[in-house]
C-alpha cells in the first residue's frame, strides 16, 4: 500500500491530478487507487490538498492520508501559506516539488524526507500547454518516481482531456517526465 | 376501476360537502365542465380537499393527487413531466389550490413552475382566508376584513398572485370570478389551449368565512366586481384586457356592507379602502389601455 | 470485466443510467450536487431518454418525482443534508402512497452548526418515515446497491421508497475503481417500471392520497410493517439474482473476520472499509477483532444481526450522528435492542461528525478499549471519540450581565 | 418517446391497492342539510337557466319543453338559496322544510 498526499493552490487541478493518477494506476496498470479528496468551501488560490490510496488488492482504507510515502508539491508557495507538507512522514516518504528555482529547495531539504525530486512544471505546462497550471505535467513527475509509468499516465490523460487539448498535456507529461531531477 | 355509485350530471358529484352557498364548489363544477375527463388534478389539504373525497368515496370522475399543502404545483409538474415521458401530451394537467395553499405556503412551488414553463394549469380558487381550518388569515386576505388571526381586521393590503406570475412571463393569466360563469370557463378554456402554464386566479365568496347569507354568494362576488375590490382582467402573450365594462366603479360599502367580515371598519378605514381601491384599480386600468 | 474510475455520486447516477429512469427532477446541494449535474448532462445529450425538471426546492423534487412515478414512469430525485429535510413532509408522502422511489442521500450533517461534511444525521432523521435505508461502504457499493434497490422497492411484495446513502465526500467524491455491469444485463434484471399499487390514469380514475379516517389510518401503517417485514426475503431473492450476473455478493450485513474474534465493531458506511483495514492490521499483531456491518438500516435486520452478535460479550457500536437526548445513537438503540436479554456489554462511540474523519488511530483506539473492557483491564471507555478536550470553551465573548 | 408501461390496468385484475385510494364516486345526501327548499313559481319562470348555472350543487336541470320547467334535485339540494337571490324574475322562494309536500 502506497499513500500519497497532493498539495497546491485551489485552481491548479490538484484534485483534477489524483483522480488522473488515480485512474492511470487503476485502469492502465491493473492496481487499486482510491481518492480521498479533502473538499472544503476554499476558493482560488488556496492552498488544498487531497489523499490518494495504491494498493495491489482492492483499498479497504476510507479515510485521509495522514503517513504519506509520496508527498507531491504543485505549487512551491503552499509551504509559505501554513502549511506543513512535512506532517506525518517518515524515514522512507519521498517529496516531488515543482519549482523553478534551486534554491526553493534548500527551504524543502531541511523537513526530512528522503529523497527530493524537483522539476519546474508550471513552465513546462506554460510550453506544452500555454497556460501555467501545472497538474497534467506535474503527473509527469510522479511517473518519474516509479509509482506509476509515464505510458498509463499519458493514456489516463488523453482519455481525461480528449483530443487536442489531450495531446498537448501528455506531451506536458511526458516533458516534466524527462526533465525531472533528483536533488 | 371508479365504482360509479351514484349518479351525476357531470363529473363532480352532487352531494360534495361543501358549506351551503360555497362558491369554490362553483369553480371546481366549471372546471370540470370545461376541462373534461382527459384530465389529471391536484388538490391540495384544504376545502377543495373535500372533492378529493374520504376514504374510499371520491368525489370526482377524474384521476388525483392530493399532495401537501405547499407543493401543489411541483405535484402537478410530476405529472406533466410523467405524461411527457409516456408521450401523452393531450392529458391535462390541472393544479387546484385555494388562497393559502398558492400566495402563502405554495407561492415558491408554484414560481418554480411558471419560471420552467412546465404546461400546468393552475386554478387558484380565492375565499380570502384559511377556511377549511377555521378562517385564519392569509395573504391574500385583503385590509380590514377580521379573520381569527386578525380579529380586529387585517391592518395590511393583499398580496397581487396575478402580477406575481405575469412577472414570470407565462403566456396566460387572468382573473375571473364565478359571478360570471361564462367568462370564467371561457379564461379555464383559454388557460388550458395555451402552450406554457396559466393561472386562473377566481374570486370565490365563502358564506362561513365572510359572514353572509349563503344565499348572497352570486351578489357577493358581483359586488366585489362592480366596486372595483376585485379586478377581472386577463393577461395573454404580453397585453391586459378588462374584462369588466364599467366607466365607474359603485362605492366599496355596497361590497364591504354586505358581509359581516367588514363589520368593525371605521368611517376612515372605509375612506381609506375606498382611496386604495380606486388606486389600485386605476393602476391596472392604466394597464389596460 | 469492464472496470471504470467513478466516483459515488458518478456511481448513482450510473445507476440512475441503468435504471432508465425517465423523470428526473433535482435540486443541487453539497454534496450531491455532481449528481444533480452529470444527469443534466446525460439528458442533454441524449445518453438518458428522460424528462428532466429544474425544481426550485427539495420539498419540489421529490414532489415532482413522488407523482411523477404514480403516472407509471421510474422517477430519480437525489439529496443530501438539509435537503433531506426540507423534504420531510413528501418523505412520508412517498412511502405512504407506497411510491418505490430510490433516492441517492448523501449523508452530511444537517445545520447548526453549518457543515458542508460527511454525518449520518441527516438520514437519521427520516429513519421511522416508512423508507428503506441501505448504507454503502465503497463507490461500488453505491453502485450495485442503486441497482438492487430499484429491484427490491419496486417489487410488488415491498413497493417502498428507499435512500441509497453514501458518506459525503468520503464516498460522494472519492474516486475509485468499479466494475459496471452492461446495460443490457442491467434490462433483463430491472426492466421496465410497472406500477403495482395505486396508480394516475385518466382510463381507470382513482383519486389517490385523500383524507383517512382513524378507523383505517392504522390498518395502511399495518400495510407499510408488513411490507418492511417482506424485505429479507425480497432482498435476498435479488441480491442472489444479482450475484449470478455481476459475480458480487450483496449482504443485509456483513460479518469480516468475527469467527474467532474476542470483540467486535458495529457500523454504518464508509468507515466499515477502514475498520476492516484495522481489523486487518491488528490480526496481524495478534489483536482478535472483527467488524459487523450493516447495510440495510432500514428495516434494520434484528435477527440477522442477533445471531451474528450472539457470541459476544463485549461489543462496540459506531454512531456517526449524535442521537441527542437518546441513551445512545440510533444505531446503539437499535443493536441494544437486538440484543434484548442477552448480557452482552454494549458499548456505545460516537463520532466522524461534520466531516471529521474517521481515521484507523480512531478505529484502533475503540478496539483496544473494547479489548481492554473485554480482559477486565478497564470498565469504562470514550463515547463521544475523538473529540477535544477544550469542547466547551471553543469560545470565549463577553457579555452583560 | 419510451412508451414502457404496458396498460396492465386493461386486463381488469381486482388487485388489492396499499395506501390511501379512493375508488368509489359517491354522493353524499347532502339533501338532508337542508332548513329550508326553494319552491319554484312556473308562472313567471322565463327559463333562463340562471339558477341552473349558479347553483353550487349543480341539481337544478331545466326543461325548455316543460311548462314545470325547474327541476330541483331534492336528494342533493342544500337549500343555499343562490337560486332564489339570482331569480331575475323572484319566482323561487324558500319554504320551510316539511311545510310543503
Amino acid at each position: 500500500m502506497t499513500k500519497i498526499k497532493f498539495y497546491g493552490l485551489g485552481g491548479q487541478g490538484v484534485v483534477t491530478a489524483a483522480k488522473i493518477f488515480s485512474e492511470a494506476v487503476s485502469l492502465y496498470e491493473g492496481k487499486y487507487a482510491i481518492t480521498v479528496p479533502a473538499y472544503g468551501h476554499e476558493r482560488r488560490g488556496a492552498p488544498v490538498n487531497t489523499s490518494i490510496i495504491v494498493d495491489e488488492e482492492p483499498v479497504l482504507l476510507n479515510s485521509f492520508v495522514y503517513d504519506p510515502d509520496i508527498v507531491m508539491v504543485m505549487d512551491q508557495n503552499v509551504i509559505h501559506k501554513g502549511v506543513d507538507i512535512a506532517e506525518g512522514i517518515h524515514e522512507e516518504s519521498i517529496l516531488i516539488l515543482n519549482t523553478e528555482k534551486k534554491e526553493m529547495l534548500s527551504i524543502y531539504e531541511k523537513l526530512g524526507f528522503k529523497e527530493i525530486y524537483y522539476v519546474d512544471g508550471t513552465q513546462i505546462a506554460m510550453e506544452k500547454i500555454g497556460r501555467g497550471i501545472p497538474n497534467s505535467s506535474m503527473l509527469g513527475a510522479i511517473a518519474g518516481v516509479g509509482i506509476v509509468s509515464i505510458n498509463s499516465i499519458e493514456k489516463a490523460i488523453k482519455e481525461w482531456f480528449k483530443g487536442k487539448a489531450g495531446d498537448k498535456n501528455a506531451e506536458a507529461a511526458r516533458t516534466t517526465n524527462k526533465k525531472l531531477q533528483k536533488n | 376501476m371508479l365504482e360509479v355509485k351514484h349518479q351525476s350530471k357531470g363529473l363532480v358529484s352532487h352531494g360534495v360537502s361543501a358549506c351551503a352557498g360555497c362558491g369554490l364548489e362553483i369553480v371546481m363544477r366549471s372546471a370540470m365542465r370545461v376541462l373534461g375527463e382527459d384530465t389529471m388534478i391536484i388538490i391540495p389539504p384544504g376545502c377543495a380537499a373535500l372533492f378529493s373525497g374520504f376514504g374510499k368515496e371520491t368525489a370526482l370522475k377524474i384521476p388525483g393527487f392530493q399532495g401537501n399543502l405547499e407543493n401543489s404545483a411541483a405535484c402537478a409538474s410530476g405529472l406533466r413531466a410523467a405524461l411527457n415521458a409516456k408521450g401523452n401530451t393531450h392529458t391535462k394537467v390541472l393544479a387546484f389550490a385555494g388562497d393559502g395553499a398558492t400566495v402563502d405556503i405554495g407561492i415558491q412551488a408554484l414560481s418554480g413552475v411558471l419560471e420552467r414553463r412546465d404546461k400546468v394549469i393552475y386554478i387558484c380558487y380565492d375565499n380570502e382566508a384559511y377556511m377549511n381550518t377555521g378562517i385564519q388569515s392569509s395573504s391574500s386576505t385583503p385590509q380590514f376584513a377580521s379573520t381569527t388571526t386578525t380579529p380586529a381586521g387585517k391592518n395590511t393590503g393583499r398580496k397581487d398572485l396575478v402580477q406575481i406570475a405575469i412577472s414570470h412571463d407565462i403566456p396566460y393569466a387572468a382573473t375571473a370570478s364565478i359571478y360570471n360563469i361564462k367568462d370564467l370557463e371561457r379564461k379555464i378554456e383559454k388557460a388550458s389551449e395555451v402552450d406554457g402554464p396559466s393561472l386562473v386566479h377566481v374570486h370565490a365568496p365563502c358564506p362561513t368565512g365572510w359572514r353572509y347569507d349563503p344565499s348572497k354568494t352570486i351578489q357577493v362576488a358581483r359586488a366585489a366586481v362592480e366596486t372595483g375590490c376585485w379586478i377581472q382582467y386577463e393577461y395573454e402573450n404580453g397585453k391586459y384586457t378588462l374584462n369588466y365594462n364599467r366607466k365607474a366603479l359603485k362605492p366599496i360599502e355596497e361590497y364591504v356592507g354586505l358581509q359581516g367580515r367588514f363589520k368593525k371598519m371605521s368611517a376612515e378605514d372605509k375612506k381609506t379602502m375606498q382611496e386604495n381601491v380606486k388606486a389600485h384599480f386605476d393602476k391596472y386600468t392604466g394597464k389596460m389601455i | 470485466m469492464a472496470y471504470k474510475m467513478l466516483d459515488g455520486n458518478s456511481a448513482a447516477v450510473e445507476a440512475m443510467k441503468l435504471a432508465k429512469v425517465q423523470v428526473i427532477s433535482a435540486y443541487p446541494i453539497t454534496p450531491q450536487s455532481s449528481i444533480s449535474e452529470k444527469l443534466a448532462d446525460l439528458v442533454a445529450d441524449g445518453t438518458i431518454k428522460a424528462e428532466y425538471i429544474r425544481v426550485e426546492s427539495e420539498h419540489s423534487a421529490l414532489s415532482v418525482a413522488t407523482t411523477a412515478c404514480l403516472v407509471g414512469v421510474r422517477a430519480a430525485t437525489a439529496t443530501a443534508s438539509n435537503g433531506l429535510a426540507l423534504m420531510h413532509e413528501v418523505v412520508g408522502m412517498t412511502s405512504g402512497n407506497r411510491v418505490p422511489i430510490v433516492m441517492p442521500v448523501v449523508n452530511r450533517g444537517i445545520a447548526a452548526p453549518w457543515t458542508l461534511w460527511c454525518e449520518h444525521g441527516d438520514a437519521m432523521s427520516e429513519r421511522d418515515m416508512g423508507w428503506l435505508q441501505f448504507y454503502c461502504q465503497n463507490v461500488q457499493e453505491v453502485l450495485d446497491m442503486t441497482l438492487l434497490a430499484y429491484k427490491i422497492c419496486e417489487d410488488y411484495r415491498v413497493q417502498l421508497p428507499s435512500m441509497v446513502c453514501l458518506d459525503g465526500f468520503f464516498l460522494s467524491h472519492s474516486m475509485q475503481k468499479i466494475d459496471v455491469p452492461t446495460q443490457a444485463s442491467m434490462d433483463q434484471f430491472i426492466g421496465p417500471y410497472i406500477p403495482k399499487n395505486a396508480f394516475l390514469d385518466t382510463s381507470d380514475p382513482m383519486f389517490i392520497c385523500d383524507l383517512t379516517s382513524p378507523d383505517e389510518y392504522t390498518e395502511m401503517r399495518y400495510q407499510q410493517k408488513k411490507a418492511m417485514d417482506n424485505v429479507f426475503e425480497v432482498f435476498e431473492e435479488y441480491a442472489k439474482a444479482y450475484e449470478v450476473i455481476t459475480g458480487r455478493k450483496i449482504q443485509i450485513m456483513e460479518s469480516y473476520k468475527t469467527e474467532d474474534a474476542d470483540t467486535v465493531l458495529v457500523a454504518l458506511g464508509s468507515m466499515c472499509g477502514t475498520a476492516k483495514h484495522v481489523v486487518n492490521k491488528m490480526r496481524a499483531e495478534g489483536r482478535k477483532v472483527g467488524v459487523i456491518k450493516i447495510v440495510t438500516f432500514r428495516p434494520f435486520p434484528f435477527e440477522a444481526i442477533r445471531e451474528a452478535l450472539k457470541p459476544f460479550k463485549v461489543i462496540g457500536v459506531f454512531d456517526r450522528s449524535a442521537g441527542l437526548g437518546g441513551q445512545g445513537g440510533p444505531l446503539w438503540s437499535e443493536i441494544t435492542a437486538a440484543m434484548n436479554g442477552l448480557n452482552a456489554d454494549i458499548r456505545h462511540f460516537v463520532g466522524g461528525l461534520g466531516g471529521r474523519d474517521v481515521t484507523e488511530t480512531t478505529i484502533e483506539k475503540i478496539f483496544n478499549e473494547l479489548l481492554d473492557i473485554q480482559s477486565g483491564k478497564s470498565l469504562n471507555h470514550t463515547q463521544w471519540i475523538d473529540t477535544k478536550e477544550n469542547a466547551m470553551t471553543l469560545r470565549e465573548v463577553t457579555v452583560k450581565c | 418517446m419510451q412508451k414502457q408501461q404496458e396498460q396492465q390496468t386493461r386486463n381488469c385484475k381486482k388487485i388489492n391497492v396499499y395506501g390511501p385510494c379512493a375508488n368509489e364516486f359517491v354522493s353524499s345526501n347532502t339533501g338532508s342539510w337542508r332548513l329550508e327548499r326553494p319552491v319554484v313559481n312556473f308562472e313567471n319562470c322565463i327559463k333562463c337557466g340562471i339558477c341552473e348555472s349558479f347553483c353550487p350543487c349543480n341539481v337544478i336541470t331545466i326543461h325548455k319543453e316543460l311548462k314545470e320547467s325547474v327541476e330541483i334535485d331534492y336528494d342533493y339540494c342544500k337549500g343555499c338559496g343562490i337560486c332564489v337571490n339570482e331569480c331575475p324574475k323572484n319566482c323561487i322562494k324558500l319554504v320551510a322544510e316539511g311545510s310543503v309536500e
